[in-house]
């Protein structure tokens, strides 16, 4: 398992370098320019100019080397100065945004803990409800629970959050004003009072995001159980006399779970990536909010770093789910 | 007691070859298929609706009175746009309405109805077919990683490129790429088609290929693949008649999902500016179109949101019941 | 009474992502940066100047701009203190100059030191600016809010290719405004409180802004107006209807303003067919087919219907216009011929032209049809602009293709992609420009013969559409060289009229206005649309009552 | 007290709602079990034993059947006899595990994979006795004492999968066991396993019962397990119980006609002593069967020569070969035109693996495979699918071999559609003919593998081989999955065909009573050699190796007269296959007994 862990990881690097430099070639030939949101008042020459001072003069390839080296080499050392207070990182030119002209790790550092309330939130409480949900659906198939389930699951999947989204907004917190439409990202939770205004501008977003999670992940766990009711070492848990919780919530959902572990594990990286239209419609600003609007803005540092660093959790989430099969599965042995 | 038991037989040959089920005279594989598919409520009542929208949206614009793209002229200009849908004058006797626009009409005078259906033909048709092409190279790279071990590890690394590449620089780039020389192909409209349906197709395989390429390689140990080998099948031969009709149920239930993120994603990309040209009404398009004007005109949101929503709900439904239908395991009991 | 309303909140829908004007051109930048840092002198919202950071606005009456036009000299307020409680001098001023005239510093707002020769301290608050010829039109450098002073304490390092490195000075400059940043979250949101070192100790009124970015249009005015949750929202660019439903809401008000930004139809005169290659489509080396017409374009123009596009885009923002410049009243033609649509006219003109219907429809004249184009960015106003103009000019026998790009492709520059509006590789495209200031110099010189863009300049250029004329060029020149105010209008509004009236080559729309949300119980504002909208942030308070 | 049964099933019927309708998995059962007692209920697949013993445990409910009539009266520790069929499920819950212990038919299944060996076997020691962990542990190491697996104490750490078939089969039985029932339902316990495994395991429950005086409900379909293991037996047909009686009753003096067809399937080890070539079973109810001897030729239609086969364990961090699996080691021999060699052997030892590789399904490392003056082994992909043509393969198993998404038909079709056979109408016509010719009906043409029973399926195996009119058939365990009775008609099929059509037959398995019955040769394989190879009579009447020896030891023989007792039982646990990269086997060198009896005098390591 070490072994293979390992070597998934060393081969991880060349992929990822690979992807890295995808990214980058598909950006450099996007169509489109960081000077976009400079007022057409600016006479074109000035552009030329700040074209110019972003780096833009230099040859392709260059520039890439001098992202791989600010990304992998610079930025761990400014982790390291922050963490340690050393100075590794002193003076040397780290990944710097077009449009803010700050580095794009501060940024990312900035932006998570939006992200990570909202869409996380909703990930956890959507993992909360649908694992029960699945779970009694499969323990009384075609009954009216899971029928009305089945239903609401599907509804889920079928309505757009930029349908819902608006939605919301309309009835909750315009008609009702039940909740507020723009999310606070300076908001401080240190009491009970701040804490109950930070569950009431999460709600909504969280809400939206959560039906649709939930969608996904109770059918799979629903069609997990319903694999594992027919094997036979139910019969067999049944015949030492298990008591009907036990066989269901030890025997069976113990073997269930393992895929949908994975698949919760492999739904890990969009959380920090943000959900993108939902972050829009109630303005949290998190990082898909942040990438949305470097890609508007032809930011292409922050882009590049942004999507590089979803492709490592790709990479790394699906590592993980693969260790986590094993650890879950005594059978899974890699080596 | 035994001996006594009317229905001892007589000194027989073990019957255990003759068969014991009532025969049912052969009938083709499809009927049986269609008996499985109409026990599914759900797949029947969700293929009606699905048959019904499809029908609507071909036959629909050919029949109705007004064309979707007709802008009313000088003052009737005015006296046109913002017509509410008739059901207004329900419970608001001042509401615009009028019967020639059951529907009403948006901001310029349009008819939404035939907008609506207009709409539903691309849209439709872009999930249609960018499913397809989804399915089809999921399948393909699924089946290929699976089959060949060889190519499994450079697969399944493309497959984590295509999942963290972002959506909207591939689309800038494509439609730079391909757009004039597609438009020239297969004209304006067209190209546009063709560019959205392959970048949906080939933003969305992903998920499909990693499923298949499971389901293959739990395959490729099982008996049936050895014993097809040693009858002298072909590898293609081997795929097609072996493989694939047994990944055909996580297939399908690939295929219905598909299909509306396909839809989904066409509206998104209207949305931004990438879709179909301006005046080419797609539901996503008169979705987005609307939301501003959400609490004034809500049946203009409402509408297209729900035939999105209705469309997909409805393929849902359909392709749980074909999987259940397409499998004779299933379909047997 | 300083601070006594507490916070005050404003949203802008697109995020400010730097608070420094010189390193990002972007509105949304320059109008949070106005809360801290400040100019010399504003322009009010009449378009005239009043000091900000200097005693007087020198003129040539108070001598403060030289006989030959080639100096100016300003003075700065008497006991001006940064917010850090140091002292402004004129060496602050003439840093500021260095820093955006550095060579590799890229500095956005280089325009407004154009021709500036050398600018010298002439005692602590004096600095005295030079040209290397003569300016009818001094204000470029340290007036307006695009053209603020920053401290040389703060920016000292930061000069040159070391400019964007500084990102402590870019998120937090010190200024003079009457507010300071506590904290920058780029792209998010700003905290800011007053400035205890502003020069009347009586303002600012709130103790405390909350600056939030993010969201789209739409939710912006709905915090403003149904909501209430902000006080302030920029640049609502929402249909009339919307905006009115909105209001309703009873929370806040839509107020507007009118600058000289135009949203226009502009006519290609080379041709863009993409059956040329790369070097000649859409370059002076080759004439349109029959947008080179007169007739045609003009029929283009006779066939829109401006108040009807006002009503259905922008309604109280925005008014017909057939000018390139419709303000201000010194240079502003307020032409009208165009005011009303006349589609007969405009078919017989075609015919008289030789313009010829075909059995689809299509005028046709020597195997050419009148087959156009027709581009802009995505945008939902814009969108529906193009159904309508297309639906008129199918009934003069136009056929019609729509195309939009999204607004980061089509008003970026890069030459890689064919959808930029410079490329124009379209027979006609719409969009809107405007120009700094007061003076339409600059913007009018634009079309002169030579400054288009073409693939020897990567395709960078402002004369989108190609247009030639050497009689316009020699009233460009004619322009520079003229000091007198009214003579200028005169040579302006000529010009105009070339462009519009004469050759149609500009089909001007519609006259847009600036429309934003300002809640009930905020006082104190009035709407600028020549200068930041929030140049009077110190003098905002909260109404009594509320 | 000893008369009073345990249980007494009265007049039983089971059914199953489907969407076809009702349908009766148990029609009409009665039967009774005494103390101390084992009952055997025998009778084909699908005749409802399975049914019965899951209603009397009321589990029949969790697989969507019903009791619809009848008793089921069980005598507990106190008090009166309850109805079973009427008591709610959370009194049952107290009696299943408790009262009643079950093994259940597949070891492989039976036990969940996430959990540890001894986490099972104490859950039920502590739902019902009331242990605290530490209790139950101790008395789950006990347990796995009493049935024999060595180093219990670690096997209680271990989960399922790292247990071999018979050590599984073993921790079941321990957990049926766990709270010493009254009663213990065996269904099928053994059928999954080898020869040798199979009579460990049966020594064991016999012993069990003796020390413990539980009463055994014994449900099989293997007649020389019943001669072993009964002392009543109840024969089930159909759903009905159609005869019951003591085991010598039954086997001496069957009096319905379904018993004694089935005695009649049987293969008894010893029945062709004498014979000098195999011939097929007479069989009850067939009329004008013509028995006659399968001489064969002496052409030598395949020749094998020192073929070895190994797999690679790749591992570490570049994913190096490790260590071989040294699954055929140094094999050599030959098949003659029409007839039959046998491979014989026990699980894992290598015989799969040496099928797979004359056809070459599998990579041999090195050897020689001479087909008809054809060398296999040097064939590019194109010849050697040529080649197959005349070899074919049929699996052991007739579920797994089949693909379970295509018609019958299809399946037959495929090999002709392959090699351009025929076409169009014509491939209908010779596979209906195929049909014919394995005696399925051509009603079955269009149906799906599930909906056929196992012998059934195994038929269109056959047909699907036969296909290609092949010269050589390799058979891997080709009946061994099969009920007796189907068994019987199956390997009588294929003798009539070698019979007809000349087929020679690698025919590999581990039921030695099979094998004297069809094969002309043996070889006995153990480790991946062939410890000792002659003519059938010459190894099954005079075995030289030690193993082969042990081997027919532990043969059931369906003969209540002639039980095994457990001491006859003398097994090693197989050594492992797996040897490091750098290891050199010794080439096989044998020892010539007879003319064409050979046996290995290199260490085999048994
Ligand atoms: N869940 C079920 N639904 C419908 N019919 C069933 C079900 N389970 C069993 N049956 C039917 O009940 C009958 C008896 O089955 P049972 O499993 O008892 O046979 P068996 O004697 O144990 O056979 P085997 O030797 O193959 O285990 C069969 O005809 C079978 O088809
Ligand atoms: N594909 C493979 N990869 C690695 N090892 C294998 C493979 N196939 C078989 N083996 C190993 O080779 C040895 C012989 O296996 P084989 O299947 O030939 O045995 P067998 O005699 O047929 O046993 P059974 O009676 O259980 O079918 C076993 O140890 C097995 O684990
Ligand atoms: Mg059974
Ligand atoms: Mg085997």
């Amino acid at each position: 398992m070490l072994t293979f862990t390992i070597r998934r990881l060393v081969l991880a690097v060349p992929t990822l370098l690979f992807i890295s430099l995808v990214i980058f070639l598909l950006l450099e030939l996007a169509p489109g320019d960081p000077m976009a949101q400079v007022p057409l008042t600016v006479p074109p020459e000035v552009k030329e100019k700040m074209r110019i001072a972003l780096g833009l003069g230099e040859p392709i390839h260059i520039r890439y080397v001098k992202w791989v080296v600010q990304f992998f080499w610079i930025e761990p050392q400014v982790l390291f100065d922050h963490i340690f207070g050393t100075g590794f990182a002193d003076g040397k030119l780290r990944v710097i945004s077009w449009q803010t002209r700050s580095p794009v790790m501060d940024l990312v550092v900035q932006r998570l803990p939006q992200t990570l309330w909202v869409v996380g939130v909703a990930y956890v409480l959507a993992i909360i409800i649908a694992i029960p949900v699945g779970i009694y659906s499969a323990y009384r198939q075609y009954s009216i629970f899971d029928q009305f389930g089945t239903f609401v699951t599907m509804i889920g999947f079928s309505v757009p959050p930029f349908f819902t989204g608006p939605l919301m907004v309309v009835i909750f917190a315009v008609n009702l004003h039940w909740f507020p439409s723009i999310y606070d990202t300076t908001l401080v939770v240190d009491d009970f009072e701040s804490l109950g205004m930070q569950i009431r501008q999460m709600f909504l977003p969280v809400m939206v995001l959560t039906l649709q999670i939930t969608a996904q992940i109770s059918r799979f766990m629903r069609a997990s159980m319903l694999d594992n009711f027919n094997q036979d070492y139910v019969r067999t848990a049944r015949a030492k006399g298990m008591s009907e919780y036990t066989v269901v919530m030890v025997h069976v959902l113990r073997n269930s779970l393992i895929p949908v572990v994975t698949v919760i594990a492999l739904g890990i990286p969009s959380i920090f990536g943000g959900a993108i239209i939902t972050e829009q419609v109630f303005a949290v600003n998190g990082i898909g909010q942040a990438l949305i609007s470097a890609i508007q803005a032809n930011d292409l540092p922050m882009v590049h770093t942004l999507t590089f660093i979803f492709a490592v959790l790709i990479v790394v989430f699906n590592l993980i789910a693969d260790v986590l099969y094993g650890v879950l599965d005594p059978r899974v042995r890699y080596d | 007691m035994t001996d006594a038991a009317p229905n001892d037989p007589p000194p027989q040959r073990i019957a255990a070859l003759s068969d014991t089920v009532p025969s049912a005279p052969p009938r083709s594989q499809w009927l049986d298929v269609w008996d499985q598919f109409k026990q599914h409520k759900g797949a029947l009542v969700g293929g009606i609706i699905f048959l019904t929208i499809v029908l609507a949206v071909l036959v629909g614009p050919a029949v109705w009175w007004v064309d979707a793209q007709y802008l009313p002229k000088g003052r009737e200009f005015i006296n046109l746009r913002d017509t509410r849908p008739i059901y207004v004058a329900l419970w608001d006797d001042t509401a615009k309405v009028s019967w020639l626009y059951p529907l009403g009409t948006d901001n310029l005078g349009r008819d939404t109805l035939a907008r609506m259906m207009q709409g539903g033909r691309v849209s439709i048709a872009v999930g249609l077919t960018a499913m397809l092409l989804s399915i089809f190279l999921g399948t393909l790279i699924g089946v290929v990683a699976g089959y060949f071990r060889r190519l499994d590890g450079l697969l399944m690394r493309l497959t984590d490129l295509f999942l963290a590449l972002p959506l909207l620089p591939m689309i800038l780039v494509a439609s730079l790429l391909f757009r004039e020389a597609l438009s020239k192909t297969f004209g304006v409209e067209g190209g546009v088609f063709v560019l959205v349906v392959g970048l949906i197709g080939v933003t969305s395989w992903m998920h499909t290929a990693r499923i298949v390429r499971g389901d293959v390689l739990a395959l490729k140990e099982r008996e049936f693949i050895l014993a097809a080998q040693s009858i002298g099948t072909k590898p293609s031969k081997l795929v097609i008649r072996h493989l694939l009709p047994n990944v055909m149920s996580p297939i399908m239930v690939s295929a219905t999902l598909g299909i509306a993120v396909a839809i989904i994603t066409e509206s998104a990309l209207s949305f931004l500016g990438f879709g179909f040209p301006p005046d080419f009404p797609t539901w996503g398009r008169l979705l987005n179109d609307s939301v501003d004007r959400m609490d004034l005109y809500p049946e203009r949101v409402l509408w297209p949101g729900l035939a999105i929503s209705l469309t997909v709900l409805s393929v849902n439904y359909l392709g749980d019941g074909l999987r259940d239908a397409l499998d004779p395991r299933i379909r047997g009991r | 009474e300083r601070g006594k309303d507490g916070n005050v909140s404003i949203i802008y829908w697109q995020a400010p992502s730097i608070l420094n004007p010189f390193l990002s051109g972007g509105t949304k930048d320059i109008e949070a940066s106005s809360l801290v840092i400040e100019p010399l002198a504003r322009y009010d919202d009449k378009g005239e100047m009043v000091p900000f950071m200097a005693e007087e606005v020198p003129t040539l009456a108070n001598g403060g701009v030289s006989e030959d036009l080639t100096t100016i000299t300003w003075k700065i307020k008497e006991g001006l203190l940064w917010s850090d409680g140091t002292p402004v001098t004129s060496a602050d001023v003439k840093f500021t100059a260095d820093y955006c005239m550095h060579p590799e510093g890229g500095c956005a707002q280089a325009a407004f030191y154009d021709g500036v020769q050398s600018v010298e301290t002439v005692d602590d608050r004096t600095v005295k600016v030079t040209f290397n010829q003569p300016k009818p039109n001094p204000y470029g450098p340290f007036v307006g809010g695009q053209s603020p002073i920053i401290q040389k304490a703060q920016f000292e390092n930061c000069l040159g290719a070391k400019a964007p490195e500084c990102t402590e000075q870019n998120f937090n400059p010190i200024g003079t405004g009457p507010f300071k940043v506590v904290e920058f979250k780029p792209n998010d949101v700003i905290t800011l409180e007053a400035n205890p070192n502003y020069r009347d100790p009586d303002k600012p009124a709130f103790a405390t802004v909350t600056f939030k970015g993010g969201g789209d249009a739409t939710g912006a005015a709905r915090a403003v107006f149904e909501t209430g949750e902000f006080d302030y929202a920029w640049n609502l660019q929402l249909a009339p209807d919307v905006i009115a439903k909105m209001e309703a809401g009873g929370k806040g008000k839509a107020i507007t303003g009118f600058g000289p930004l135009v949203e226009r139809i502009e006519v290609n005169l080379t041709d863009p067919s993409p059956s040329l290659d790369a070097d000649t489509r859409s370059t002076r080396k080759a004439p349109h087919p029959f947008l080179t017409d007169v007739n045609v374009r003009k029929a283009l123009s006779m066939a829109i219907d401006r108040e009807l596009l006002v009503e259905v885009g922008y309604g109280k923002a925005g008014k017909p216009t057939c000018d390139l410049v419709p303000v201000p009243d010194n240079y502003a033609a307020k032409n009208d011929f165009c005011f009303k649509q006349d589609i007969e006219g405009a078919n017989k003109l075609l015919d008289e032209a030789g313009w010829v219907k075909g059995a689809d429809g299509v005028r046709a004249k020597d195997g050419v049809r009148l087959s156009i184009v027709y581009a802009t960015s995505t945008n939902a106003v814009r969108q529906d602009f193009q159904a309508l103009i297309k639906d008129w000019w199918n009934e003069i026998g136009f056929e019609v293709e729509l195309r939009n790009a999204s607004a980061s492709v089509f008003f970026g520059g890069d030459p890689g992609s064919p959808d930029t509006f410079q490329k124009f590789y379209a027979d006609v495209e719409m969009y809107a420009n405007t120009f700094n200031g007061t003076d339409p110099q600059q913007y009018l010189a634009a079309y002169r013969c030579g400054g288009e863009p073409k693939p020897e300049s990567q395709w960078q250029g402002e004369n989108i559409n190609r247009y030639c004329d050497p009689a316009y060029d020699a009233l460009i020149d004619e322009l520079a060289r003229t000091g007198d105010i009214a003579k200028r209008g005169e040579i302006a509004i000529k010009m105009n009229n070339m462009l519009t009236k004469d050759s149609h080559t500009i089909i001007g729309l519609v006259h847009r206005g600036r429309v934003s949300g300002q809640s009930n119980t905020l006082g104190g504002h009035v709407l600028n649309v020549w200068d930041s909208e929030l140049w009077d942030a110190a003098e905002w308070y909260r109404k009594q009552g509320s | 007290m000893l008369d009073q049964p345990i249980v007494d099933i009265r007049e039983l019927r089971v059914e199953f709602q489907t969407r076809g309708g009702t349908v009766a998995g148990v029609e009409n059962v009665s039967f009774t079990v005494r103390p101390g007692e084992t009952v055997c209920i025998v009778g084909e697949s699908g005749s409802g034993k399975s049914v019965s013993s899951l209603a009397l445990m009321r589990l029949i409910e969790f697989g969507g059947g019903e009791i619809a009539r009848g008793k089921l009266l069980f005598s507990r520790e106190k008090g009166d006899p309850i109805d079973l069929a009427e008591v709610d499920q959370d009194r049952m819950r107290d009696i299943r595990g408790n009262e009643i212990g079950m093994i259940f038919q597949e070891p492989m299944t039976a036990l969940n994979p996430v959990f540890t060996v001894g986490r099972q076997l104490t859950e039920g020691l502590r739902v019902h006795r009331g242990l605290s962990r530490a209790a139950a542990e101790k008395q789950a190491i006990e347990l796995l004492r009493e049935v024999r697996i060595p180093e219990p104490e670690r096997r209680l750490k271990q989960y399922p999968h790292e247990l071999s078939g018979g050590m599984r089969q073993r921790v079941v039985i321990a957990m049926a066991m766990a709270c010493r029932p009254r009663l213990l339902i065996a269904d099928e316990p053994t059928t999954a396993l080898d020869v040798t495994i199979q009579a460990e395991i049966l020594a064991l429950m016999d012993r069990l019962k003796r020390e413990t005086g539980t009463a055994v409900m014994f449900i099989t379909h293997d007649m020389a397990v019943v001669a072993q293991m009964a002392d009543r037996v109840v024969v089930m047909f159909r759903g009905n119980k159609v005869e019951e009686g003591t085991v010598d009753e039954i086997f001496n003096h069957p009096k319905h006609a379904y018993t004694k067809a089935l005695l009649a399937a049987v293969p008894k080890l010893g029945e062709m002593r004498g014979k000098a070539a195999p011939e097929p079973m007479k069989l009850l109810g067939v009329d004008n069967q013509t028995i006659a001897p399968i001489p064969g030729t002496d052409e030598v239609l395949l020749t094998v020569s020192n073929l070895t086969t190994r797999f690679a364990v790749k591992g570490g961090f570049f994913r190096r070969t490790l260590a071989n699996v040294h699954a055929v080691e140094d094999v050599s021999f030959t098949i003659n035109k029409g007839q039959t060699l046998s491979l014989v052997g026990e699980s894992g030892c290598g015989k799969s693996s040496a099928g797979r590789s004359i056809l070459r399904l599998v990579e041999p490392l090195s050897g020689k495979i001479d087909l008809g003056g054809v060398d296999v082994m040097a064939l590019g992909t194109e010849a050697l699918r040529e080649a197959r043509r005349d070899m074919q393969m049929i699996f052991q198993d007739p579920f797994a071999s089949l693909n379970p998404q295509m018609q019958l038909m299809d399946q037959v079709a495929e090999p002709l559609k392959n090699y351009d056979i025929a076409s169009g109408s014509e491939i209908a016509d010779r596979v209906a003919r195929l049909f014919d010719r394995v005696e399925l009906p051509r009603s079955f043409l269009r149906r799906y593998p599930h909906e056929l029973s196992g012998g059934q399926r195994q038929r269109v195996a056959i047909a699907r081989a036969l296909a290609l009119n092949p010269k050589l058939i390799v058979s891997d365990e080709a009946v061994s999955a099969l009920d007796v009775s189907v068994q019987a008609q199956v390997l009588n099929l294929m003798m009539e065909l070698q019979a007809e059509m000349g087929l020679s037959y690698l025919f590999i398995s581990h039921d030695m009573a099979v094998v004297e019955r069809v094969s002309h040769h043996v070889g006995v394989m153990y480790l991946g050699r062939i410890v000792e190879l002659g003519p059938r009579e010459a190894v099954f009447e005079n075995p030289q190796h030690p193993y082969t020896k042990a081997l027919m030891k532990a043969v059931p023989i369906a003969d209540p007269a002639r039980r095994k007792s457990e001491k006859d039982l003398n097994f090693k646990p197989i050594p492992s296959p797996i040897h490091p990269v750098d290891y050199r086997p010794e080439p096989s060198v044998y020892r010539t007994v007879a003319p064409g009896h050979m046996v290995l005098t290199t260490d085999s390591g048994y």
